[in-house]
């Protein structure tokens, strides 16, 4: 077997999470489909550490682990926040930018 | 005293009374103004003091200092002056007080507090300094961008009337211009480093050989952000809408000031980076000159606002400036560098009295006005003599320039000069007719009970005075530093002066 | 030779202005005493200045006096030097002398005047002014006393510039004197660019080489010049209009002295004019269209000021032909300039007195009789009047039959047309000159019972006896042994010797008196036999009207100068609001048109966001794609 | 140290039954995650796929990787998730209709192009055919080796991101803090409002919420003596989420109309 086919894999998972990004409307949810892509970028890096033999890409798997847990933390505490404000954790409710 | 870094303190000393305004109280606005007449006092001091320094038969560059700034780029923080740059000088560190003075209650009207509007003046004063000392290009077009931000939040914030609209597009209009240059300056910067190492430097760029193509290109780029500054016809409109929209003190800086970056920026930039080009080009801009002179002469006297009236003059007058320096002769030359020192001097008088008159009238229209004379007769006859200035009375100032620039002009390029020399009878309408019209005449109603200047408008105004009539019997102190370098730039650009006709016979 | 006191003569009159401008009204009291004594202090020195030339021999009679070095960029060397020759020294004293008889004048005539500090210290510039102006030794140092008398006479004509008319008549002035003044300046950089140098002695060293183009050039900028100042055709305008400022400075300024600063001029650059023959017929053909025009426009005034206005123009005529005549005629017009200088500042003094006691009326249709009433100015302004029409052996007969018979003797259709102008000149100046005597001084009284006509004090009629005793006399000094053609010999070039005089001096004289007799005698005919209309009749031939209205000289100058530059001026105004600035707002227009276009896909939800950022992601990897292919 | 890849630059059998039998299931709980309604259920297999990506990067020679993400992922951030989820709204269904027009199509095109894009980039590019392997860069340990790299050449980063972690913990409460607007109750001003109050009905407490045989939950309302429901057993929280179900059905009376006004 080929190691390219956790690339591949990778890429299969990136772009369901980019699909889910767009269409989900719950932004717990929406959440979770960026947490997938950030995992499918972290497993393509696994998986070039291993063909390059270097431990640069794992590295990189790791930061990108540790931004992605600050990254939901703050997420999650702004969903509650506009939760507790607006009762709805619908992304499109939140579409003041327009205004 | 030789090892005083002149022009780093000099910039830096409005800086540090810009910090210490800042540290001021907001509520006490008087505090802020003392401090920031004080501080502008400081450097017209210590600017008359490095003038007295400079040694003016010495071509080169002076008070030199470099220190590497970027040097992955190659860029320095590189300062040096010549006579043009050393005048240049002098006038925003002699105008700055002036102005600050005369101004005094100028910062009632804005949005922010008085503290707020001292310590953009003070930035700005810095501002205009690093501009006319910087001898590394990038670091030039730092100060020259940089310096529209005060400039920006003074008109914004303590201007009159349209405020906002005119303050962005005075901002938008210029960082046009700067944009041109900053692509120029960025393929200056790739071609010195195929030349042989990366450089910013000015003297080391014009030694450059660039293609005749490219040179009119860069040129035209240079050219047009300096146009947009001086301004010249047609990339005038930004001027007469800030000037009226303006605080009288910040138009003189702006008029008086900055808008000689454009045209010091021709004598700097343009001939000595590009003299094949400007060759190409000059027919050109003398055209752009003398349409300026008329055009800016003629929309004067149709104007109803003094503010406006005064910055059409001032477009006339930058186009006398151009043709004085694209006419490539010491006179023109001297001429147009004397110009552009006189010029801020006049301009500063007319202004600053314009904006005297419109605070006690609460209006700027002239028809508001008549009969001064008699009601406030100082402030009549300071206006008066400033208009004189403005159309250059023999005696003043302003005609030793003006006539420089028309001679020298003369003798290269007649037809030009001819035709500018009918600018000085519009002089005298555009002057006259709005002097006719507020000083003379009956009292209007609304006139009767308007105050004289005060003692502190007076004290701003006589060294205005001062100056104008002094350096119009005699010029030579500013003359014999001017000189050599003009003559000096000149002939490394490879221009002489055209002989008389009769000698050309003789040969 | 040089001499330290030459730069006195002007600073003493400038230091009394400026004091007199700065002291503000803390000097009302003794600023018209201070001024007089400045003025006087000048012609003193004048007079030290001019025994001491007389105790040197011819060629050494010229002074100078370098002070510093005005502007020096490259070759263009102006030093701000003063030079005090024969020629110079006759406007000294003229402008000293007869200007300080007007400022003693002006003591009584402005004392009424809440501003007669401000007046005296006007007065004061305009003497440093006009002494700078012949004093220059260079055609700059010139141009700037040119402009500073421009100065001095628009704020003297503008001094009761609370009145609209008067303000607008300074305006006129200033700017008809800015069109003479392009021309000096032009004249200035001709001669630079062609002569390296802008010097009298420079120019004057030169000008043999230079080609004749360039030197008939620099002869037509130096006689617009002469135009604007000294109220020539076609700038002649200004100069009615000028009788707006109060009558001594009428005297001094529109009459005796800087009117007269043209005829100066053109003398002054005679080595230009001498050898470019077509400016100096222009000078010439100039001087007889003026005199003529002027006299025409005299006989029809009813405004005894605008009479004399006209009146001066036309004398100025004389005298711009008399330079025009060349080496012949250059003494000539510089006498007649002096003797004028005397007699026409007598006659407005006179006028101004005569105003003084008709409660500042100056119709003179409303005077009449007054001869009676006013002694002493009837009988200073009868001496004036006979001077100006050239009755012998007063002043004006000697000069101006001179200029007459040197027209004459210029040759040719052009000596025997300039002739007939100049005689026929003398006639209409006998018409409208014993016009203006007989309507205010003969005749019965025609004003009304508001004025009281009196006699002038002593401060005011003591300058105009002593002005009188120069028209009667001033003629007989300068022609007796030649002295004034001798004493300026040295600075304007001797006459070649007559050739062929058409006309002996004694023929012309006898034409020309005949001539004048029969003026006066058309004028006593036509004002004594019959009573005076109070309003000036209407019902007057189409000839008339248009003398009335100053031969449409305003007309043409509103219809081809003023309403153009009005249109092109509204029609500027429009092009940089519509066209210029429109292209400006134009593109901020463009800009945000765009931007609102563009806006309608912010539609707010993160979601539509998100896909532009797949969408831009697509991009990315497509770029890629494609590159690595 | 488990070492699943034996040999250098092959994976071996092993590892492909495992990939094969992995791959489809992580792509499928992917998809099922995309596709599901309930949030709750997205969570789950969210976490399943988590724990696939931690298997597969054991099996590429990324230990400490592999149980960071099990402990991190799996174990904190997907709680963190269902966290919220229960706060916000557990059973809150989420609809799939969409609501901004012609989004849905656009955007599965565009994912659908990106995706294809990407595996006929991969496709194209040669790097899977000569794996190096980590054998020598994991000689001493897969942590030691990746602990040495952290604190040399990525200290700076390393130091940064903590810096980062740090700054969003304090961003995290700072935005959830609840700010109270009037001051806490003291227990004095509580039983004050509770016995000097309108009424003495609460006074020895609220009532349970319902106690039945069919359904016991938090959700149902208590029922009063005469049959009503008491509203004031249910917490007011479901209440004003709408969470309450009715109580009707639990009654043992049909009540009559009359009565029920009672």
């Amino acid at each position: 077997m080929n190691a390219a086919n956790y690339l591949y894999v990778s890429a299969l998972l990136f772009t369901i999470g980019a699909i889910g990004v767009v269409v989900r409307r719950n932004a717990i949810v929406v959440f979770m489909c960026v947490e997938l892509m950030l995992n499918a970028a972290n497993l393509a890096f696994v998986t070039f550490a291993r063909i390059n033999g270097n431990l640069d890409g794992q590295v990189m798997a790791f930061f990108t682990m540790v931004v992605a847990a600050c990254e939901v933390v703050v997420g999650l505490a702004i969903i509650v926040t506009i939760y507790r404000s607006r009762r709805s954790a619908s992304v499109d409710d939140a579409s003041l930018l327009k205004r | 005293m030789s090892n005083v870094n002149w022009l780093t303190t000099l910039g830096l000393l409005p800086l540090l009374g810009a910090v210490f305004v800042a540290f001021l109280p907001k509520t006490n606005a008087l505090a802020a103004k003392r401090a920031a007449f004080a501080t502008t006092l400081i450097v017209a001091a210590a600017g008359i003091a490095m003038a007295t320094q400079f040694q003016r038969d010495n071509v080169d560059l002076q008070f030199v200092e470099v220190h590497s700034w970027i040097p992955t780029f190659g860029i320095n923080y590189a300062v040096g002056v010549d006579g043009v740059a050393l005048v240049l000088i002098l006038l925003s560190v002699l105008l700055s007080p002036i102005v600050v003075l005369a101004g005094w209650n100028e910062a009632s009207g804005g949005r922010w507090s008085a503290k707020t509007f001292y310590i953009l003046i003070l930035i700005l004063e810095t501002m205009m300094i690093g501009v006319f000392a910087a001898t590394d290009v990038f670091l030039f077009y730092v100060f020259f961008e940089a310096m529209l931000i005060p400039v920006y939040f003074l008109i914004g914030g303590f201007g009159t009337g349209k405020r906002s609209a005119a303050a962005v597009k005075f901002l938008l209009y210029s960082l046009f211009g700067g944009l041109l240059m900053l692509a120029s300056i960025i393929a200056l910067y790739v071609i010195s480093g195929e030349q042989g190492g990366h450089t910013f430097d000015t003297t080391a760029l014009s030694h450059l050989h660039i293609s005749s193509t490219a040179q009119n290109f860069l040129f035209l780029g240079f050219f047009i952000a300096f146009a947009i500054k001086a301004p010249l016809w047609p990339f005038h409109t930004w001027l007469p809408d800030a000037a009226e929209a303006a605080t009288p003190g910040t138009s003189v800086l702006l008029l008086g000031v900055l808008d000689k970056v454009g045209t010091f920026g021709m004598i700097r930039y343009c001939l000595t980076l590009f003299p094949d080009a400007t060759k190409t080009f000059t027919p050109v801009i003398l055209v752009l000159s003398v349409i300026s002179i008329i055009y800016g002469a003629f929309l004067a006297i149709g104007q109803k606002d003094f503010k406006r009236l005064i910055a059409f003059t001032s477009i006339s007058h930058f186009g006398f400036i151009t043709m004085g320096i694209f006419a490539m002769t010491s006179q023109g030359h001297s001429g147009a560098t004397l110009y552009m020192f006189n010029h801020g001097f006049s301009t500063a008088a007319l202004f600053l009295v314009a904006g005297w008159m419109t605070s006690r009238r609460g209006s700027s229209k002239i028809s508001d006005f008549g009969g001064l004379q008699r009601v406030t007769p100082v402030m009549a006859w300071v206006f008066f003599f400033a208009g004189m200035s403005s159309l250059a009375l023999p005696g003043l100032s302003s005609f030793v320039s003006e006539f420089l620039v028309l001679v020298g002009t003369y003798t290269r390029y007649p037809v030009a000069a001819i035709i500018g020399t009918f600018g000085i009878v519009l002089a005298a309408l555009y002057i006259l007719i709005p002097i006719q019209r507020s000083l003379h005449g009956p009292i209007m109603p609304g006139n009767e009970g308007l105050t004289d200047l005060n003692l502190r408008e007076k004290v701003a105004i006589a060294p205005v005075v001062a100056i104008i009539l002094v350096l119009g019997f005699y010029p030579s102190p500013l003359l014999n530093v001017i000189n050599p370098s003009v003559t000096h730039a000149l002939s490394v650009n490879g221009h002489t002066d055209p002989a008389p006709s009769i000698a050309k016979a003789g040969k | 030779m040089t001499s330290n006191y030459l730069v006195y003569l002007i600073a003493l009159p400038l230091f009394g202005s400026a004091l007199l401008l700065f002291a503000g009204r803390k000097a009302d009291k003794w600023g018209h005493l201070l001024g007089t004594a400045m003025s006087g202090g000048a012609f003193i020195i004048g007079l030290y200045e001019f025994s001491q030339m007389l105790g040197r021999s011819t060629d050494q009679r010229a002074v100078t006096q370098k002070l510093f070095s005005w502007i020096s960029v490259g070759s263009f060397q102006v030093d701000a030097g003063l030079m005090l020759d024969q020629l110079s020294i006759c406007f000294v004293l003229l402008i000293t002398g007869v200007g300080t008889l007007i400022h003693i004048y002006s003591i009584a005539y402005m004392s009424h005047d809440l501003d007669r500090r401000r007046f005296f210290a006007y007065l004061n510039l305009f003497i440093a002014a006009m002494l700078l102006l012949v004093l220059g030794d260079s055609y700059l140092n010139l141009y700037v006393g040119w402009e500073g008398v421009g100065l001095a006479s628009y704020l003297l004509i503008g001094f009761w510039n609370q009145k609209p008319t008067y303000a607008t008549a300074a305006k006129k002035a200033f700017v008809a004197n800015r069109v003479g003044d392009m021309g000096l300046s032009l004249a200035i950089m001709i001669s630079f660019a062609t002569l390296g140098t802008v010097s009298f002695s420079g120019v004057k060293e030169h000008a043999s080489q230079a080609s004749t183009g360039a030197l008939t050039a620099i002869g037509i900028m130096l006689l617009v010049a002469a135009t604007g100042k000294s109220a020539q055709f076609p700038l002649q305008a200004w100069l009615g209009d000028a009788m707006a400022g109060p009558t001594p400075v009428s005297a001094l300024i529109h009459a005796a002295t800087m009117v007269t600063a043209g005829v100066y001029l053109i003398t002054r650059s005679n080595f230009i004019f001498d050898a470019a023959p077509t400016a100096q017929l222009c000078v010439a053909i100039i001087g007889a269209i003026t005199l003529l025009f002027g006299a025409i426009i005299g006989t029809a005034k009813d405004d005894i000021k605008k009479a004399l206005a006209a009146s001066t123009m036309s004398q100025i005529g004389y005298m711009v032909l008399g330079a025009g005549l060349g080496p012949a005629g250059y003494a000539f017009a510089i006498m007649h300039l002096l003797t004028h200088g005397f007699f026409k500042a007598g006659m407005f003094l006179g006028a101004g007195s005569v105003m003084h006691g008709m409660d500042d009326e100056v119709n003179m249709r409303r005077y009449g009789g007054l001869s009676k009433f006013m002694p002493i100015t009837f009988a200073t302004f009868g001496l004036g009047y006979l001077a100006i029409i050239g009755v012998p052996p007063f002043a004006g007969f000697y000069s101006k039959d001179k200029i007459i018979e040197v027209a004459f003797n210029a040759g040719g259709i052009k000596g025997i047309t300039l002739g007939c102008a100049a005689l026929l000149g003398a006639a209409i100046t006998a018409f409208y000159m014993t016009r203006v005597v007989i309507l205010t001084f003969a005749g019965s009284k025609r004003w009304n019972e508001k004025a009281h006509p009196h006699e002038s004090p002593a401060l005011m009629w003591i300058p105009m006896a002593l002005l009188a005793v120069g028209s009667v006399a001033s003629g007989f000094i300068f022609t007796h042994g030649n002295s004034l053609k001798n004493w300026l010999a040295p600075v304007v070039e001797q006459s070649p010797a007559h050739e062929g005089e058409l006309l002996k001096p004694a023929v012309v004289s006898v034409l020309a008196l005949v001539l004048v007799l029969l003026g006066v005698g058309l004028a006593v005919v036509k004002y004594m036999r019959k009573e005076i209309p109070l309003v000036a009749p209407t019902d007057v031939s189409i000839f008339t009207r248009v003398a009335r209205r100053d031969l449409l000289q305003d007309d043409f100058n509103e219809a081809v100068f003023m309403k153009t530059g009005q249109k092109i001026t509204s029609a500027l105004l429009v092009t940089d609001k519509s066209i210029i600035d429109g292209a400006v707002r134009g593109v901020a227009k463009l800009v945000r048109g765009s931007g609102s276009a563009l806006r309608t896909t912010q539609t707010g939800f993160v979601r539509s966001y998100a896909m532009w950022i797949l969408i831009g992601a697509i991009g990315l990897v497509a770029a890629i794609w494609v590159v690595t292919l | 140290m488990i070492n699943l890849a034996i040999e250098v630059g092959k994976t071996t059998t092993p590892e492909a039954v495992m990939f094969w039998f992995l791959a489809p299931l992580a792509v499928l709980a992917a998809l099922g995650m995309l596709l599901s309604k309930k949030a709750v259920h997205s969570a789950i297999l969210l976490a399943w796929v988590m724990i696939t990506l931690a298997i597969f990067y054991i099996a590429q020679d990324a230990v400490f990787l592999g149980i960071v993400q099990i402990v991190v992922y799996t174990g904190a951030v997907m709680m963190l998730f269902l966290f919220i989820l229960m706060l916000v709204g557990v059973d809150s269904a989420d609809s799939l209709k969409e609501t901004i027009p012609g989004l849905r199509p656009i955007a599965i095109t565009a994912a659908v192009g990106f995706g294809g894009l990407m595996l006929s980039l991969l496709g194209r590019a040669t790097l899977g055919n000569d794996i190096v392997g980590l054998t020598d860069a994991n000689a001493n340990g897969n942590v030691p080796a990746l602990a040495e790299l952290l604190f040399s050449k990525y200290v700076w980063p390393f130091e940064v991101v903590s810096a980062l972690l740090i700054t969003a913990a304090l961003g995290a409460m700072v935005l959830a803090h609840n700010h109270r607007l009037v001051a806490r109750p003291t227990q004095r001003e509580l039983s004050i409002k509770r016995f000097r109050g309108e009424s003495l009905a609460n006074a020895a407490g609220l009532p349970n919420p319902g106690v039945y045989a069919l359904h016991n939950a938090v959700d149902v309302p208590a029922l009063l003596p005469d049959g009503t429901a008491a509203e004031a057993s249910v917490s007011a929280m479901l209440k004003a989420r709408g969470d309450v179900i009715d109580s009707k059905p639990f009654q043992l009376i049909e009540l009559t109309d009359e009565e029920g006004e009672k």
